[in-house]
């Protein structure tokens, strides 16, 4: 059962974030990596360095900010939210009106540097607002209170015209540029093609390298938060609220300190996510989206900064995978030659008369067409997932390292 | 919320479900034989190295053993509750009135007349008093004979009756084992198993559980007896076992357990001369002696 | 904002008053977000599973009622000659059997294997089967809503001071007749083995209580009362094309009346679902005002479940989690 | 994107294969000048000489709440094209439709954009209006054509349509086709209408319509759901049929999805409303009529439409046509006229095409050229022509494909979608006098 | 250890300076009862600096309650509480932590998921100031201060011997371990008085005896004042100063151990005529 034991001289390197040397040269391999992926140099996953790839790299980054917010309120302190897709819609918004051209809808045209912590705070500010009320009820109560808080800002964001643009309907966000003042051209602009330091770059690549830096930021943030006094005593009240209280946390406090948290990560990946789509509509501010950011968290493994972004990277890529590899797959079968394709020809129909659970014609032959077979095997890989590893990814990790080390964990 | 992950109930698909039962009727009076038993947890840890124990029909058996021995374990093999726990018998059988019932599903063990005190109470916290012993007679669909039952525990245990309609969850310590016991009671079992039941009890109360005990065995209920309190198990006991990690490493009559040299230091902390030491003394000198095993 | 819907001309009354209008599109409301919330609460009582699926489940039973009684006409095929509602009812009935069991399927395949976990591990769960379900029904169901094939079609009961639908009469009647069997189910044994094993699962088994059975039971009747909903909310007047595939969403509308009334209970389903159809109907019919914007009586059950909870955490008849050291 | 630029093409016509495009950014900055079927023809993306296919991108709603009908209208193309390119194609060259899944979501439509932009010479069509109006700058900046999935009248409006076709008569035109012919029909029967619309262009710029007409008309507008309708909210629709209800207008003009219409459609009639119904083509579903369903023959009774593109069984050449088509190609389940959408779009696809190709400009700019200097698109009553030069006021397409009434029977029978055509290539008085200068309602920001 | 102490005391003393009250504890004539229940029905003691007080009765006669409401977790209805002459009353549970009450209780209660270290050093909460930005930029305060308390805590680590559990989720520790990292929790707190509740319930003779040398080291060497709820009367007569009886939320004795030992009513009560039986 006995770790293998550790010897630190200081307490320091111990508590250090990379306490050992692998870790640091993981870590540093890890950095390259990243910086690498726009170039395409690197053999094997150069097609990362297509723009739809890298877009989808860069959701990965927003999607990862956000629920490394909701991690901190679930994960840590346990306090579970359907809401945090309203807790986007207010950054995105806040960042919409300071952020935007003036035109037909709100907009003052300051700089990211103002717009975006802003869409943070009122985010937060909002959040603590709120938070006397949910702090009163608690587990799945607090679920649906939050949640009804995302009905009742879809119904806001729906009405508030002049700022969302209305429902269906949706409004422009500011670029991912960055300027000193409003000045003409950005000083900085991450969004159109052009050289950076000589090298080529599309504007897809920039915006990645952007938002990298900004989930690394995030991520560094909230691995410190854990680990220390605040970060201790939000997991306390987790695992034992009471006991927390008369060990001399403040229960109420803290909860509101760690709705305040999590509401300004989500803002600030609200502002984020659209601004790099550019326009949203009023609806998407909703349910589907904060379940999206639960299964990020969870899938990533609760209470697991490195987990969140991982969750974040098996959600936002888990599609398009699960699409290429069916694609490829009808590919072969409408092709009709070798074992793949008659084995496939089981599954895959090609026609009216050909019988098949999935149909290369949308539509027209029996079956589901490929878009939707897509969404039902990403249900079904969800699933079987957290069946096989209900502590998410950061379980599999736990268990590959755990086979090196003979931690205590044995499940 | 529910319990979280350090007790992951690995309850895979209803791992072993089948099984029927065997209808032969039991002649001789062994309620209880466990045979040779082998329990491993997680496919890694080995617990119980081979055990074997007997419970006659009118016995009160005493489990003694130091923490971590086996004891629970051992329980969780009989009433058949380790698949929960990812545990697994790789060996031995377990025989209870004639039958084998080393496999069969929990709830049909109950049916056959293995009740348990389990570990640590488990009461039905949001239930109230009432219906956790609704609960426990789960299984006694006959009206009356629950009702009398019921009876039964109200005057086994006058604080319960006091707290009938109280959520259990807000019971004292005591109070809930209590009404873990009379739970396990309401099943009129032909085999009654408890898990350290004197733990949290008020002395008074301890000597109270104790007489219960002897009274149930004399309705003709045969008793396994798990304790730490090994003075007050013996002092009932017919027989008793002695588990150290994993292994049975003694067995006999109670007289000849309490007359034992190393029982008596060990288990009822006396001296060779038989009175009991301070705490005072001996603090600051640690044992770490074991029965070779 | 911009202007919602406003009553331009004088009033001119058809069909009943106002009021009564208002209490019956209430009543016809409520009892189907009665019936989804019970459905909901018992799976959630018995086996601490929040089913996300439960919508995609109501769509699924709704469209094997309408291809049993429409497309396949079982066992309409075999009895020419017998009543039309007969041969209506029987396929309804062979729906709900066939409900059940898969109930029992998905529960025994998807749910089993997670008992135990975390309560929103398992809600993930429950949300992949969502997904998985939501698009292959949906996909049955094709771009053409799928009728029920009831013989009621348009027939009303006009009293004067109110028109009824013989649908929603008869919906009415039947939801309250089975949530209240239902509530009277959870006083029994079965009752209470639920909530054990709810509660604990080892200790449970150790007071003999199947759990598996437990679970399929729960699962069983939450698909169910699913499917009723789905057949009152597929046809005249509500949907009167039949199920679509917007039906599953529908079962989201119930989540505050599953607040309101308590998460694990019963009563609490139903008395939350009756209180916000009428809240809802009343909001729309009273609360039209212009500066509300459009959709207000939409989330009129979301604030009184707001308003709920900061008065009793644990919605009306909720049991409040033990709090104690 | 790397390579999306206006005016860079490359030599090595290049494959489709994404990886391979995106590795080499870099090399692609001459014209190519190989000898296609008629000279000299210059490419950059989506046209491969030496593989010889011109690939044509799809932002089609597969997975979302469009899907089933989506999914139709590509079948439409795809069948359309098979027989194009069964008859020698363009110039030789196989058109190859690529159909991407957005969900109609625009976060995803959006993406999908920027993964076909470097594939496809253009985009048949574009589903949803906020969608293509998200991928409207892309569209400018990379210089690419769309044809958009709706009928919102701004696709008209050259504030906004440098890079889109607009096809079919838009929603505003649509509701005073339609408004105008009943008011032809009733007479004084029909002095007070009911109006009400889903938000967002399509509600919006129908519901204009429906006021323009009412205003055109002198009819007395007793109710009016501006934008009240949510279908995902069931009090929405108790409200507006409460309203359509109290308010007993001669005509109920309800802009809405399918579900919603039938379900404010049967609220009311629950409570004894008795007037006539119309509202947008895409309120309207078959299964209204199929059948079983209980409220088929009050439809029929009731309810009067306006289609942007031809109906099954309409005897018009084009239609003759396409069904033989379909029929042939066996991908028809049953006979929906949507699939005449797709042969729209593909057809006008289709002319864009060859004018760049007579242009001896292939690239994706010069397509978009091709396109906008197109002065009628024939469609044989496929659906009206259509012209994309001159001011807005006389691109703006006013005539509808027909109008026509549900006809449960025929749809029973089967031999068509169960729609009874009334008028075909039908204008009304009212729609022709309008001047249309900008979109009815704007959809700015 | 000598280092814990000298340490510990050395903290203490900066903290709160010099005694200028009578009674460390002060419990006058409190009453706490819940719908129906008469839980604590009229309780008066006082503890005194470096006392080891237990407290003895029945089940459900409210020593349990009587700790919450020292804590403040429950509200007596009557009576008050003196902390060094101040009244506790109406406080939050996690003042009275701040003013030096440290606890542990009948049902473990650590927090599972996290490690043996983590639980110490959450005991350390109260006795740390950083906020959240500070540590989420991990910044000189922040992180200097986190890096004295980890020696802290650690020295209290090697005082209990669970150094080898250090990095263990304390979920997955034996019963006995638990216990006594949840005394090193509640020793984190450098607090005054440190109420055990049934701190050997359950623990096998060996365990027990280890168990009592902890605490009786607590008292001596860092002078800390207990009170000591438990059923074990062997422990209990063996190490407690004074004694306090309840039955039925009320007081009914009390005195030297053997005094009320000898006390005809805590016999009947609670005791039962065999008392070398315990
Ligand atoms: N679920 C489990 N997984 C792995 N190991 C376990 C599990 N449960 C118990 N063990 C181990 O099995 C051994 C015996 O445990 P058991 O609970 O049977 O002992 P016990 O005699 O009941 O101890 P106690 O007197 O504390 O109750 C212990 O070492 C324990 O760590
Ligand atoms: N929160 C509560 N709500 C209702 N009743 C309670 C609550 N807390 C305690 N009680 C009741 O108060 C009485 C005293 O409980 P308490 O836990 O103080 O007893 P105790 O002396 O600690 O008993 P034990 O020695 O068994 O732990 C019990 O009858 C218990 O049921
Ligand atoms: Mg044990
Ligand atoms: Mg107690």
């Amino acid at each position: 059962m006995r770790g293998r034991p550790m010897l630190y001289t200081r307490y320091e390197t111990d508590q250090a974030l990379m306490n050992t040397g692998t870790k640091k040269l993981m870590l540093a391999l890890f950095l390259v990596f990243l910086i690498l992926v726009p170039l395409g140099v690197i053999p094997g996953v150069d097609f990362l360095a297509q723009d739809e790839w890298l877009r989808l790299l860069s959701e990965v980054s927003i999607y990862g900010i956000a629920a490394l917010g909701l991690n901190v309120l679930t994960g840590l302190a346990g306090q579970v939210s359907l809401g945090h897709a309203f807790f986007m819609g207010v950054g995105a918004y806040t960042a919409a009106w300071l952020g935007a051209a003036p035109g037909p809808f709100n907009g003052l045209g300051l700089p990211i540097w103002i717009w975006l912590p802003a869409a943070g705070i009122v985010a937060a500010v909002i959040g603590v607002a709120v938070g006397p009320t949910a702090v009163r009820v608690r587990g799945l109560y607090l679920a649906f209170v939050t949640l009804g808080l995302v009905f009742v800002g879809e119904y806001v964001f729906r009405n508030w015209t002049s700022l969302t643009g209305g429902a269906q309907t949706g409004r422009t966000f500011p670029p991912l540029e960055f300027r000193l003042w409003k000045e003409e051209t950005p000083l900085i602009d991450f969004v159109s093609d052009g050289p950076w330091f000589g090298i080529e770059l599309s504007g897809e690549a920039k915006t990645y390298y952007l938002l990298a830096v900004f989930a690394i930021v995030f991520v560094v943030l909230s691995k410190n938060l854990q680990r220390t006094r605040v970060g201790r005593a939000f997991q306390s009240i987790r695992d034992r609220d009471v006991a927390a209280e008369i060990m001399g946390v403040n229960e109420a406090k803290y909860k509101l300190i760690a709705f305040g948290i999590s509401s300004f990560y989500a803002g600030i990946g609200g502002a984020l996510l659209a601004s790099f789509v550019g326009r949203m509509i009023p609806e998407q501010w909703n349910l589907f989206l904060s379940v999206e950011i639960i299964a990020i968290v969870l899938i990533g493994g609760a209470g697991v900064v490195t987990g969140t972004i991982l969750g974040s990277v098996f959600v936002i890529l888990l599609p398009r995978i699960v699409e290429d590899v069916t694609h490829g797959l009808a590919a072969i079968v409408v092709e009709g030659s070798g074992p793949i394709a008659w084995i496939g020809d089981l599954f895959i129909s090609t026609g009216l008369d050909d019988f098949g659970f999935v149909n290369t014609q949308a539509g027209v032959a029996p079956g589901l067409s490929i878009p939707q077979f897509n969404q039902v095997l990403y249900g079904l890989l969800i699933i079987l997932f957290l069946i096989f590893e209900p502590l998410g990814l950061y379980g599999i990790w736990l268990r590959i390292r755990n086979y090196w080390k003979g931690w205590p964990f044995t499940y | 919320m529910a319990t979280g992950p350090l007790h992951t109930v690995l309850w895979r698909l209803g791992a072993n479900y089948s099984r029927p039962a065997s209808t032969e009727r039991y002649e001789d009076d062994e309620m209880l034989t466990v045979e040779n038993l082998e329990v491993v947890y997680n496919d890694v840890v080995l617990v119980l190295r081979g055990i074997s124990l007997e419970v006659e029909s009118d016995q009160i058996v005493a489990l003694l053993g130091a923490n971590g021995a086996g004891k629970t374990t051992t329980l969780r093999a009989i009433t058949g509750l380790l698949d929960i726990h990812d545990g697994d018998i790789t060996k031995g059988e377990i025989d209870f009135a004639g039958q084998d019932v080393t496999h069969i599903d929990p709830s049909k063990r109950v049916a056959l007349g293995i009740s348990q005190v389990m570990e640590g109470r488990r009461i039905f916290a949001e239930l109230d008093v009432d219906d956790n012993l609704r609960a426990g007679a789960y299984v006694n669909r006959n009206g009356s004979a629950v009702k009398d039952a019921h009876d039964r525990v109200m005057a086994l245990f006058p604080r319960l009756a006091e707290r009938r309609s109280a959520t259990a969850g807000y019971l004292s310590g005591g109070e809930q084992q209590m009404l873990a016991i009379g739970r396990a009671l309401m099943q009129d079992p032909k085999l009654l198993i408890l898990d350290e039941p004197s733990l949290g009890l008020a002395p008074l109360l301890v000597q109270e559980v104790r007489d219960i005990i002897v009274e149930i065995n004399k309705q003709g209920t045969a008793v396994l007896l798990i304790e730490q309190n090994a003075s007050m198990a013996l002092s009932i006991a017919n027989h008793g076992y002695i588990m150290e990690t994993g292994k049975m490493v003694m067995d006999g009559v109670a007289e000849k357990l309490l007359k034992d040299e190393d029982v008596k230091e060990f288990y009822l902390g006396l001296h060779t001369t038989g009175e009991k030491k301070s705490f005072r003394d001996v603090k600051h000198y640690k044992r770490r002696k074991r029965w070779l095993s | 904002m911009t202007p919602a819907a406003v009553v331009l001309a004088q009033e001119v009354t058809l069909g009943g008053n106002e009021f009564t209008e208002m209490l019956v599109e209430g009543l016809s409301l409520g009892t189907i977000y009665a019936l989804l919330a019970v459905g909901f609460v018992i799976i959630f009582k018995a086996t601490q599973v929040i089913n996300f699926a439960h919508g995609a489940i109501a769509a699924m039973g709704g469209f094997l009622v309408a291809s049993m009684a429409t497309i396949l006409d079982i066992p309409g095929r075999w009895l020419p000659d017998a009543p039309a509602w007969v041969s209506w009812v029987g396929s309804v009935v062979i729906a709900l059997v066939a409900m059940a069991l898969i109930g029992m399927m998905l529960e025994r395949v998807f749910l089993r294997p997670m008992v135990g976990e975390e309560l929103f591990a398992i809600a993930i769960v429950t949300l992949g089967l969502d997904i998985v379900i939501r698009n292959v029904v949906n996909d049955f169901i094709g771009q053409f809503p799928r009728p029920m094939g009831d013989p009621f079609a348009l027939a009303i009961f006009d009293l004067g001071w109110v028109r009824i639908a013989h649908t929603e009469a008869l919906q009415i009647a039947v939801a309250l007749a089975t949530v209240g069997a239902i509530a009277l189910f959870f006083r029994s044994r079965m009752g209470i083995a639920m909530r054990a094993t709810a509660f604990d699962q080892e200790a449970a088994r150790a007071q003999g209580i199947s759990v598996g059975k437990v679970f399929s039971i729960s699962w069983a009747i939450g698909a169910v009362l699913a499917t009723v909903a789905a057949i009152f909310i597929s046809m005249f007047p509500r949907r009167p094309a039949g199920v679509d595939q917007q039906t599953a969403f529908f079962a989201f509308k119930a989540f505050p009346a599953i607040i309101i009334g308590g998460l694990d209970s019963i009563i609490g389903g139903i008395v939350g679902g009756l209180i916000v159809g009428l809240a809802e109907s009343a909001a729309s019919t009273y609360l039209a005002f212009e500066f509300l914007g459009t959709g207000f009586a939409g989330i009129v059950p979301y604030l009184l479940m707001l308003l709920v909870l900061l008065v009793r955490p644990y919605g009306l008849f909720g049991t409040e989690e033990i709090r104690r050291v | 994107g790397g390579d999306g630029g206006t005016d860079e093409t490359t030599t090595s016509a290049e494959s489709t294969d994404t990886t391979e495009d995106m590795t080499s950014t870099t090399e692609g900055d001459m014209t190519s000048t190989t000898a296609g079927g008629a000279g000299e023809i210059a490419t950059d993306v989506g046209v491969d000489l030496e593989a010889g296919t011109i690939t044509v991108g799809l932002l089609s709603d597969l997975s979302g709440v469009f899907s089933s009908l989506v999914q139709i209208i590509v079948t439409g193309h795809e069948v359309y094209w098979e027989q194009v390119n069964a008859n020698g194609g363009i110039g030789g060259l196989e058109v190859v439709v690529n159909p991407v899944d957005t969900a109609y979501d625009p976060p995803t439509h959006v993406q999908r954009y920027e993964e076909l932009k470097d594939e496809v010479v253009a985009f048949g069509h574009s589903t949803g209006s906020p969608h293509t109006v998200a991928i409207n700058d892309q569209l400018q900046a990379d210089g690419i054509l769309a044809i958009p999935l709706t009928w919102y009248s701004g696709w008209s409006d050259d504030a906004i349509n440098a890079n889109l076709l607009h096809h079919g008569v838009p929603y505003c035109l649509e509701s005073m086709n339609i408004i105008g012919y009943l008011k032809d029909m009733m007479g004084d029967g029909l002095q007070t209408i009911a109006i009400a619309s889903n938000p967002g262009d399509y509600g919006l710029d129908s519901h204009e319509g429906a006021v323009l007409a009412a205003e055109a008309l002198g009819l007395e507008v007793v109710y009016e759901g501006r934008e009240a309708i949510n279908a995902a909210d069931e009090a929405t629709l108790t409200e507006v049929a409460n309203g359509i209800v109290q308010s007993g207008a001669d005509l109920a003009y309800v802009t809405t999805s399918p579900t919603a219409f039938s379900t404010i459609f049967g609220t009311a009639l629950a409570q004894g409303y008795q007037g006539t119904w119309s509202g947008a083509g895409p309120s309207y579903n078959p299964a209204f009529i199929a059948p079983d369903s209980p409220i088929k023959d009050a439809i029929a009774a009731s309810t009067y439409w306006s289609a942007y593109y031809g109906l099954w069984g309409m005897d018009t050449p084009g239609v003759q046509e396409a069904t033989q088509l379909l029929t042939d190609s066996g991908r028809v389940e049953v006979p929906v006229s949507a699939y005449f959408e797709g042969f729209v779009e593909a057809q006008i696809m289709h002319a864009a095409l060859e004018q760049a190709y007579a242009n001896g400009d292939m690239t994706q700019a010069g397509v978009l050229a091709a396109a906008k200097s197109l002065e009628n698109v024939a469609l044989d009553g496929l659906g009206p022509d259509e012209t994309y030069v001159g001011a807005n006021n006389d691109q703006v397409q006013r005539a509808s494909a027909a109008i026509w009434r549900p006809d449960p029977e025929a749809l029973a029978s089967g031999e068509s979608a169960g729609e009874e055509v009334l008028e075909t290539d039908y204008t009304n008085a009212i729609t022709e006098a309008y001047e249309f200068n900008e979109a009815c309602y704007s959809l700015e920001g | 250890m000598a280092l814990v102490s000298s340490k510990l005391l050395q903290r203490r003393a900066e903290r709160y300076g010099p005694k200028e009250y009578d009674h460390l504890l002060d419990v006058r004539d409190i009453h706490l009862s819940f719908k129906g229940v008469k839980a604590v029905d009229g309780v008066s003691f006082t503890v005194d600096d470096g006392e080891l007080f237990a407290i003895i009765g029945p089940n459900g006669a409210g020593k349990t309650s009587l700790f919450n409401s020292i804590n403040q977790v429950y509200h007596p209805q009557e009576g008050d509480i003196l902390w060094k002459g101040e009244s506790l009353m109406g406080l939050k549970p996690n003042v009275t932590a701040e003013r030096g009450i440290a606890r542990t209780f009948q049902n473990i209660a650590l927090y599972p998921h996290m490690t043996v270290l983590e639980n110490i050093l959450t005991g350390r909460h109260v006795r740390m100031r950083s906020g959240w930005i500070a540590g989420a930029l991990w910044v000189g305060k922040a992180k200097s201060e986190e890096i004295e308390n980890r020696e802290i805590v650690e020295s209290i680590i090697d005082f209990l011997e669970i150094e080898q559990w250090r990095k263990y989720p304390v979920g997955l520790l034996p019963y006995g371990i638990q216990k006594r990292v949840e005394l090193g929790r509640a020793l984190a707190m450098d607090p005054e008085l440190l109420m055990l509740d049934e701190p050997v319930a359950g623990m096998n003779l060996e365990e027990t005896e280890d168990m009592a040398r902890f605490i009786l080291d607590v008292q001596d060497e860092l002078q800390i004042a207990i009170i000591l709820v438990e059923h074990d009367m062997g422990l209990v007569m063996d190490i407690a100063d004074r004694v306090l009886v309840l039955d039925f939320g009320q007081q009914i004795a009390t005195g030297k151990p053997a005094e009320v030992q000898a006390n005809p009513n805590v016999i009947k009560a609670y005791l039962g005529e065999e008392l070398e039986s315990a």
